[in-house]
């Protein structure tokens, strides 16, 4: 097997199945009230060290309002999983400055980039300032990273990666399918230590309701050792009971259930608002100059004591009634 | 150039390629321009999908994200990304459009990082779906700009495999069998590559353009096509709807 | 690895990828016209030789008429994916009779039991025949066969099966995984030529919507090369694209669309039947002697123009409504 | 027996085994009765899951099959037997019942053939997911009769595995650590598994009945706890739960 590759990047969480049964073995409580604030999901469910996932696709439906919050709280030491993590990862971004390092680890698939919008100058100079340790991905070898996790298997084989140097700065290895000898792509299993996911509807218990596309929600709730929940709306479990086909997070997999009307925001939430991208641009634009930069994370994320200040500093229930009225369109 | 940009002629021959009935894995901007277009000309049941898990929707307005809820407005079915992904794996996908940083000569593609891997003059948001789009897809469509900053001979990171070192090296990696760069799309010419050697070879010269301009802004030396066309230009009706329909706020011709 | 086990039961389908992709790349049309009596479905769509599966769940969510008519076209020599297969197998079983061979090879997982019913007289008697070749797997290493394929893959590892005589007597094969050194169980992709699918809702291109639980009908819709839908109701395109979301399997997995009420009869379709116990008791019983047997089967599937005429048989709309009612207590 | 049956008693004793805010893979009759009976006593937090997809429902009566509309009932969702099994694999489903023709001294259960396994006297159904849930699953009960036609000293087939050989051999056939057999519950007897051992061994006698009488119906050495006790009674309010309200039309414990 000499002529089979193993990627040279470095493996940030462990893969072992049994490690991780052991743990969610003694998770319990499942049926729990699990409605708590933001600051105190945060301050109780991430700890310095822990590896870190969002779920949503970069500016839609995130959780930005966690992502704000552990910004304000200096967590220290992340690792972070970057399949298509566009907003979110400009927000964390905003961590690592004046010497305070709080994301240490990136798997990287999709870094930097706000899509269409552009590049994020902060989040570049985080990446290419050596301040933190890099993995390369692409978005799918990610999602099946944390869908073998969910399956409870160590890995799961792929096609894609092969051939390129995506592959050799990854920690995936080249295998022969033990059925046709064919070379396939093996990735390890992704147990984040905690993941947060914005969504439509959940109960108090955290069984939740995505619309729309799910991304990789699927798999990163069941992935999660520890999964905070922030929802546009608190729903009954008897509402939860009445449609069990829309129900796409069982509680067994929460631990913080977090009422967040508008949680998405700047971001996009399907069905309900479309993104800022005002606001979006003036993020970009701020980070251009430090002292800007500095002076609009002061105005938008320290010195603010909750994020329905955030929502009035960005143009308040008006300017949402616009993001309402264009997502509709 | 007189009544029509180079942006609008781009996507323009890039609808053209997708027959009807077809599937296409697109991304935000001109591919999904030249997906729009092709469904309001030729190809009514061109069937779009979006990486993030929007499959066929009946697009409302140009995405802004490949993630928005327009990628899924109206759509068979709102899905994951593993499910459009595996989709292409399986070999259900027949087009995905790709862009980068830099392209060689074999149609591999970097949109990692400018300079050493290690200390980066430029870090670029990496793979993103690409590298799976150019794994799995039938073939795949490059849309970019043409010039020697981008057509270069040695990509510095090799992100997106197109046919990698050339015949048969897909398929010894472990890649799927026979799928691979298709067309390269640029303002300059439409190029693809040549079936023995695996090498980028000019189709068809945009109107006024030379051989030897377009050689002129690439690294590596072009092949030729056995008959060198001039590219069709874009229709009137084209135009139109190009302008009216698919892109009324001009976000992407007007660039 | 010499101490690595490889089942020693026969592999049915050809696992390999790209013989796959070439037959999905030629599959075209999916936004074609593919409504047609089952009759027409069965007779274009299944071959001799073919490997079948069904969805559902053995009496729950079934294609019955199509393999009713299974039966009565008289099919030869077709493989089967027998994963909780109750009813569905029992019937197939008829075909194996008088010297015709309808089955002649069966994954099996779980088959010739009616669950909590018992037992089937004549599905035992097929399978201690010799008359079938035969390989052992668990219900999820199934699914897991249907959805490496689904996913484009030639295996998937589990941690099921090992240690015992289940994988000695399937195909997979013990691996060791790259990562973590953990003796694994791999199965190889499943690729039905041919499956059968009943659901509550489908469009005429057959892009379709289940209720209730999915047992494994996403995948195995994915994985196989063709897919014969039947539906309890035809609604519109505009109706699916009104509710992404609802969307279970899309139209390009799709050959035939079959309009079949009650589809699921005698077995139980969430939130419109109840399954006939009755009926079900009755087959059971009429397996036991040949005569009566052969009678039943007269009465039931071959002296029967078309499912209606079965429904008439077993009594009609009153049991119907009936069998409503049992549903929605 | 008096004012009871065996299958009453058998489901009283398991129902006891299953805690509050535990979850539990059951299948149809006796296992179910007992979740059932569990979340109406000592346990209304217990989670019931189904193979086929059913999670968490309120069950409104005996399911007749592991699929049944009612499996899924109020469910907290209704998923794919995907999820069910690789939520057992993941680790998070505390206990399975299992069952099976054959039993042997480490809780190995055989339910595919009885016989030469290509010739078989009896072709059963073969695992179903009987085998993924003793794999994954970290506790199995199993609730039979006993009599030496089940309880054997060697299985014509190991379809599901308990201790396999014995000490450490689960772990080192690569199954998950530290699960396996945790009761056996019969008309006789209630058994467990030896710490050092892993042989079955009687932790119980029912009312009435002594380890010989237990013995006899086992063709394996049966090993004796450090204090073997009589199995409790099921209480008055358990028999009206059971009776009344779990199992009303006696489809199980009227066998």
């Amino acid at each position: 097997m000499s002529d089979l590759l193993a990627g040279q990047g470095p493996l940030f969480a462990n893969p072992d199945p049994d490690a991780a049964r052991a743990f969610f073995r003694q998770k319990k409580g499942a049926l729990n009230n699990k409605l708590m604030p933001v600051s105190e999901a945060v301050a109780q469910f991430i700890h310095n060290g822990d590896y870190l996932a969002s779920g949503g696709f970069g500016t839609n439906r995130i959780a930005t309002a966690a992502l704000h919050e552990i910004v304000r709280q200096k967590k220290a030491d992340l690792g972070f999983a970057g399949h298509t993590t566009t907003h979110d990862f400009q927000i964390l971004a905003a961590g690592n400055r004046h010497g305070h390092r709080l994301l240490s680890r990136i798997d990287a698939a999709y870094i930097v980039g706000l899509e269409a919008r552009g590049l994020s100058t902060q989040a570049r100079r985080l990446m290419e300032s050596g301040d933190v340790d890099v993995c390369e991905w692409t978005n799918y070898a990610l999602a099946c990273r944390f869908r073998a996790a969910a399956s409870g298997i160590p890995f799961l084989p792929l096609r894609s990666m092969l051939g390129t140097d995506t592959l050799k700065h990854s920690a995936a290895k080249e295998i022969l399918c033990p059925f046709t000898g064919r070379k396939l792509t093996a990735v390890p299993a992704l147990y984040p230590d905690v993941s947060l996911i914005h969504v439509h509807e959940s109960d108090c218990h955290g069984n939740a309701r995505i619309k729309g596309i799910t991304v990789a929600d699927y798999d990163l709730a069941r992935a999660s050792k520890r999964l905070i929940i922030t929802a546009e709306r608190i729903v009954s479990t008897d509402e939860i009971r009445s449609n069990p086909n829309a129900t796409l997070i069982p509680a067994f997999c929460v631990d913080a259930v977090c009422h967040v009307p508008f949680g998405s925001y700047p971001g996009n939430m399907p069905g309900e608002y479309f993104s800022d991208e005002q606001h979006l641009k003036a993020w970009l634009n701020a980070e251009r100059d430090s002292d800007t930069y500095e002076k609009f994370l002061t105005t938008y994320i320290y010195n603010v004591p909750n994020f329905e200040t955030y929502l009035d500093r960005c143009g308040g229930t008006a300017r949402l009634a616009e993001l309402q009225k264009l997502e509709h369109l | 150039m007189s009544n029509y940009n180079a942006m609008e002629l781009m996507i323009c021959v890039a609808a053209r390629l997708l027959e009807n009935g077809a599937t296409v894995g697109v991304g935000t901007g001109a591919p999904c321009a030249a997906a729009m277009l092709a469904q309001k000309t030729h190809a009514p049941n061109l069937l779009i999908v979006f990486e993030a898990g929007g499959l066929a929707p009946v697009l409302p307005a140009m995405p802004i994200s490949v993630g928005d809820s327009r990628t899924s407005h109206k759509a068979l079915m709102a899905t994951s990304m593993c499910d459009i992904m595996e989709t292409c794996q399986r070999g259900v996908v027949d087009y995905a459009f790709l862009g980068g940083a830099q392209i060689d000569a074999y149609g591999n593609l970097n949109s990692t990082v400018i300079g050493d891997y290690a200390h980066p003059k430029v870090r670029f948001p990496g793979s993103g779906g690409a590298n799976d789009f150019a794994s799995f897809c039938w073939r795949t469509l490059i849309l970019t700009q043409h010039d020697r900053r981008r057509f270069v001979k040695q990509l510095d990171f090799l992100t997106t495999p197109g046919y990698l070192t050339g015949p048969g090296a897909r398929e010894a990696a472990g890649l799927p069998a026979n799928c691979g760069p298709y067309r390269v799309i640029t303002d300059l010419a439409v190029m693809s590559f040549h079936e023995k050697t695996r090498r980028m070879q000019i189709d068809s010269l945009h109107p006024g353009i030379t051989f030897e301009q377009v050689q002129a802004q690439t690294e590596f030396e072009l092949g030729r096509a056995n008959t060198i066309t001039e590219t069709l230009l874009p229709q009137p009706e084209e135009l139109r709807l190009l302008r009216e329909d698919v892109d009324p706020h001009q976000y992407i011709i007007g660039r």
